[in-house]
């Protein structure tokens, strides 16, 4: 299984919903192939391990055929609100891997799922769209196996109570990525231990990249 | 005529000549020895050669003023550079350059040359501490560690020197070493067989007395900014400068006259001052080429070299030394 | 070596190293805790040249960027031209001639040179060796010249273009390059190695000191020569290919002490790996055009957020590029490495004698310009 | 204990090795340039601040005034009137500036510019105390090049 596939099932954990459609899918997907390629064999045996060896079946076929899915699920996205999930990107034109759309409350859970597959974090990065009046929390992860797998995890906060739990505790580096994104977006980091401004002047209350910022 | 008073004066403006030209020149041969070893010129632009360039500096440091900052010990802080300089200065009076050219024949010179050396310690530690400078202060306590460390090994070398020679009064020990360089201390296999390895201690031993690269932790520009001469700016840093290399000729003097024979040739042909002053001036060199050859060392590692390396071996060179001595 | 720190708390006092220290290469400053001469606490305070970059890229066009990516890290300047023309042709989807990426090669292999080059040179100037600065220097003169006779210029490089570079390399170049990489062959093992890799003075305070286990590592995102000098075996240029560097045969120099000494000998091993980019990029270098032709002079990406990372001198570079569909960029992340690099500083240098953690600063190989942007 | 006399004669070693290079750099002869005295080759493609380019039949700045590098210029240091006189279709440049305290010479304008207009200069002995010195009037300065 590769990197990226096993990385996708262990992000899945935060979304239980897509984890069991998905699995519903592939177990169709199994007992159809079962039954067409071999009808004899003891259906009810497949169906008991399914649970466990949906992902690790379906880790083959996925990778030839997700790269078609993003296609077809990233258009709609564009437009209408994308729904909490994991989405595996194409990493030639999106330079990502997996792309991660969750809760606030749940980045810490996973950052937790990063930490323990053994990623650590690339950047921390806000973005305001001010016109949805909501700003956009970037986690990239990265890890240094042989084959890449860049993650990104994105959640969405409301622009007027900019606030998110902090994951300065799983990722010591995140400290200083958390401070420069509350520098610049005014991004209340909670829990975070030393919240003072890290590039901006000590007595700086002006955020600089918020769209409204005038100087 | 009575010789008495005038020898000393003439004695006095000729050292102190000798010595200022050294300390600014020294300067200048530092620069220009360093831009030869880097490939580069060095200076140039102030007379032939940058020949004017000691006098230029010289200037310039004295038209300065001399900024005392607020916080600092007044007089510590003024008393620091001068007290740089005399020992150096005075430790002149009592080397001899040559059999008859000496300031005041002092029966224990050498051991007024080391009380000398160590108020040069004491100015540094002053000038550290007066400075009320975090960086000074750090510089002064490394200094004082590293000048005690180094004088343990020193002085056991000496001691070597003075066992072989019977007396303490560098004319003596010069004497002693007349005629070719197989007489030289260096050489005098017949009383030690490690004289050579007492010679590298004693020279090492010096390059970290004087606080010179790559035992330069006092000054660190890199770590403690200048170190003690942080806060000092004008002559005040002129004269520690100048100090610093009255301190090196003290230093060659030394050990040209303890190992190198003084001012005997090495063939044994015409001895006289020219000899002495070519070999302090080839071990001067020395200090400037080690000093930018090497990166600094740092303060326990070379702690470690004075008491598991150069102690150690200074120690079994004495005791050979003894035995050689009492054996024949 | 490790000593027991004795710390009352009334004996311990505050240290100003910076923001002007000559230590700190440029306006990092670092408030030290120190007890003696020991390190008790260690806080960079960063942002003393920060310029907001990032805002500069949503005020102009993509193109009107460019300048701003070699003034970050002014020492590999063309590895971050690189990185922000991946990332703005990954979002465009611009198509880059085959020639054009090998001088994008060739350039940013020259680039690392220098770069490590005046680290080798800033850091034994840490070490208060002065000497092998100006040696240094005289190789990365040359390539200074080399790359100022094809770019115009000797440090802020604004050298590639969207779908290619500035302009074509002549064959003065190429034969000069052969030469430079010849000359540096001949030095490295004499003038590099003989006289300070291999003297007991700089080994003794090399060895044994600053470690960062790859666990640190991993927890502060480091990257780049930090992060191969603790074993782990991690470069951009092998791990995620880009450009045409799998094209390339070229070994990725991995040290497991995790002392600085292993990060000292990461560098002067790639030194020798970029020779060999070089080299091998000079022999296939394909004819043809060196700019893609249908570039169009304002370029509106399509909505939606692009990555690229390339592997700077000091370790991994990203670009987080937000679209709106706008002719400038939405939001423009730069991941700077050293930012990253950095961050462990504190935590490593507890407890370490100030002389030590100095050199321990040094071999991260700080640009300080890169840490604030 | 060998690891002490491996430390003691093999560091002693590479002292050695050492000051043996730096004495044999010593002889070598000096690589630098006394700068003012003797002055680097320019390559062509130096990047100096930018000039205007004289259309060699007529005289006249190649410039039409189409004010491309002015837009295309990341930080807004150029700023170029042109006046259309009465009579002529043509605009004729009347001013030229180039505001050189915020140029980063990173070239923008002289590739915005479709009619080879203006071109890098090879100035580099650029120095003043005084601000308004680089506000340079590139008109002007064609007018003096002759």
């Amino acid at each position: 299984m590769s990197i990226v596939e096993e990385t996708r099932k262990a992000l899945l954990q935060l979304f239980p919903e897509q984890a069991a459609a998905e699995a519903e899918a592939e177990a169709a997907a199994d007992a159809e192939a079962a039954a067409g390629a071999e009808a004899d064999t003891d259906a009810t045996a497949e169906d008991t391990a399914s649970t466990e060896e949906a992902g690790e079946a379906a880790g083959g076929e996925e990778t030839a055929a997700e790269p078609a899915a993003p296609a077809k699920e990233e258009e709609p996205a564009e437009e209408g609100p994308r729904e909490n999930g994991v989405l595996v990107t194409d990493h030639a034109a999106r330079g990502t891997h997996l792309d991660v759309l969750c809760d606030p409350e749940q980045v810490v859970e996973a950052a937790g799922i990063m930490d323990e597959a053994g990623f650590f974090l690339e950047a921390i990065t806000g973005v305001d769209w001010i016109k949805e009046d909501r700003m956009e929390v970037i986690y990239d992860y990265n890890q240094t196996g042989p084959d890449p797998c860049r993650v990104v995890v994105r959640t969405f906060i409301p622009r007027a109570n900019p606030e998110i739990p902090t994951i300065s505790e799983i990722h010591p580096g995140a400290n200083w990525h958390e401070r420069e994104t509350h520098d610049f977006f005014g991004i209340k980091f909670q829990g975070h231990p030393y919240l003072e401004p890290l590039l901006l002047p000590e007595d700086a209350d002006f955020h600089p990249l918020l769209k409204d910022f005038t100087p | 005529m009575d010789t008495s008073i005038w020898r000393p004066i003439i004695y006095l403006v000729c050292f102190m000549a000798f010595a200022g030209l050294n300390a600014a020149y020294l300067g200048w041969c530092e620069r220009k020895g360093a831009g030869r070893i880097q490939r580069r010129t060095g200076p140039m632009e102030v007379g032939f050669h940058g020949l004017l360039q000691p006098l230029a500096d010289g200037l310039k440091l004295m038209t300065k003023q001399l900024l005392v900052p607020e916080g600092v010990d007044q007089i510590l802080f003024r008393i620091a550079p001068i007290l740089a300089m005399i020992p150096a200065l005075t430790s002149m009076v009592v080397i001899p350059f040559s059999d008859n050219i000496q300031g005041r024949a002092v029966e224990l010179s050498v051991l007024m040359l080391f009380a000398l050396a160590s108020i040069g310690m004491i100015a540094i530690l002053i000038g550290g501490w007066a400075s009320a400078n975090k960086y000074a202060v750090i510089s002064a306590a490394r200094a004082v560690s590293q000048n005690l460390a180094y004088e343990i090994p020193m002085l056991l070398t000496v001691i070597t020197i003075v066992m072989i020679t019977g007396s303490m009064n560098l004319q003596d020990i010069a004497m002693d070493q007349q005629g070719g360089f197989w007489h030289w201390n260096i050489f005098r296999f017949d009383k030690s067989i490690f004289m050579p390895v007492s010679f590298l201690i004693f020279f090492i031993c010096s390059v970290a007395e004087t606080n010179r690269a790559p035992f330069d932790m006092a000054e660190a520009e890199s770590e403690l900014i200048a170190g003690f001469m942080t806060e000092y700016g004008s002559m005040g840093f002129g004269l520690f400068m100048m100090g610093e290399y009255l301190n090196i000729v003290v230093g060659a003097c030394l050990t040209t006259i303890l190992f190198l024979g003084g001012w005997s040739c090495p063939f044994g042909l015409f001895p006289g001052v020219w000899w002495f002053l070519i070999k302090i001036y080839i071990l001067i060199f020395t200090f400037i080429w080690v000093r930018w050859t090497y990166p600094r060392t740092q303060v326990y590692k070379l702690l470690n070299l004075s008491w598991k390396i150069l102690i150690p071996f200074s120690m079994v060179n004495l005791l050979v030394t003894a035995a050689f001595i009492k054996v024949f | 070596m490790t000593v027991p720190i004795q710390c009352r708390p009334d004996e311990v006092f505050v240290l100003n190293l910076g923001p002007q220290h000559p230590a700190t290469h440029g306006v990092l400053r670092v408030k030290l805790t120190m007890d003696g001469e020991y390190i008790v606490k260690a806080e960079p305070v960063l942002g003393y040249i920060h310029r907001m970059h990032e805002k500069m890229a949503e005020a102009g066009s993509f193109a009107q960027f460019m300048p701003n990516t070699a003034r970050m890290d002014y020492l590999h300047a063309l590895a971050y031209n690189h990185g922000y023309v991946l990332a703005v042709e990954r979002a465009a989807g611009i198509e880059v001639p085959e020639r054009a990426e090998y001088i994008r090669v060739i350039t940013v292999e020259l680039n690392r040179l220098s770069s490590h080059l005046l680290w080798w040179a800033a850091f034994l100037l840490d070490l208060g060796g002065f000497t092998p600065l100006l040696y240094a220097f005289d190789d990365r003169e040359r390539i200074l010249d080399l790359l100022e006779r094809i770019t115009g210029s000797r440090l802020t490089y604004c050298y590639f273009r969207f779908g290619g570079v500035y302009n074509d390399i002549d064959d003065e170049f190429i034969a000069g390059t052969r030469d430079f990489i010849k000359r540096l062959r001949s030095r490295l093992p004499r003038m590099y190695h003989d006289l300070v890799t291999h003297n007991i003075i700089l080994i003794k305070r090399l060895k044994d000191i600053g470690f960062i286990t790859p666990e640190q590592c991993r927890k502060y995102g480091a990257t780049g020569p930090v992060a191969r000098g603790s074993g782990i075996n991690y470069d951009v240029r092998k791990n995620e290919p880009y450009s045409v560097y799998p094209e390339f045969d070229f070994d990725v120099p991995v040290y497991t002490e995790c002392d600085s000494m292993a990060r000292y000998m990461v560098r002067m091993d790639e030194i020798e790996q970029s020779l060999r980019i070089i080299e091998q990029a000079l022999d296939k270098l394909p004819d043809g055009p060196v700019k893609a032709k249908k570039v169009p002079k304002i370029l509106k990406p399509a909505a939606g957020d692009y990555y690229a990372a390339v592997e700077a001198a000091r370790g991994a570079f990203g670009c987080r590029l937000v679209c709106d569909g706008g002719k400038s960029a939405y939001r423009l992340k730069l991941r700077s490495p050293t930012f990253s690099n950095l961050s462990l500083f504190g935590e490593v240098a507890e407890g370490m004698l100030l002389a030590d953690a100095l050199a321990f600063m040094g071999s991260l190989d700080l640009v300080i310009p890169e840490i604030d942007r | 204990m060998s690891a002490y006399w491996n430390d003691v004669f093999g560091g002693a070693k590479s002292l050695a090795i050492g000051l043996s290079i730096t004495a044999r750099e010593f002889f070598k002869p000096v690589i630098t340039m006394q700068y003012p005295w003797e002055v680097p080759e320019i390559p062509e493609r130096y990047r100096g601040h930018i000039e205007l380019v004289k259309n060699e039949k007529t005289g006249k700045p190649k410039c039409i005034c189409c004010g491309m590098c002015m837009r295309s210029c990341p930080s807004g240091c150029i700023s170029l009137v042109g006046k259309k006189p009465e009579g002529e279709k043509k605009k004729v440049l009347t001013k030229y500036e180039l505001d050189f305290t915020k140029c980063s010479l990173c070239g923008s304008c002289i590739e915005s510019c479709n009619f080879g207009a203006i071109r890098f200069s090879k100035d580099y002995n650029l120095a003043s105390t005084r601000k308004e010195d680089y506000v340079f009037d590139l008109l002007k300065r064609l007018e003096e090049q002759g």
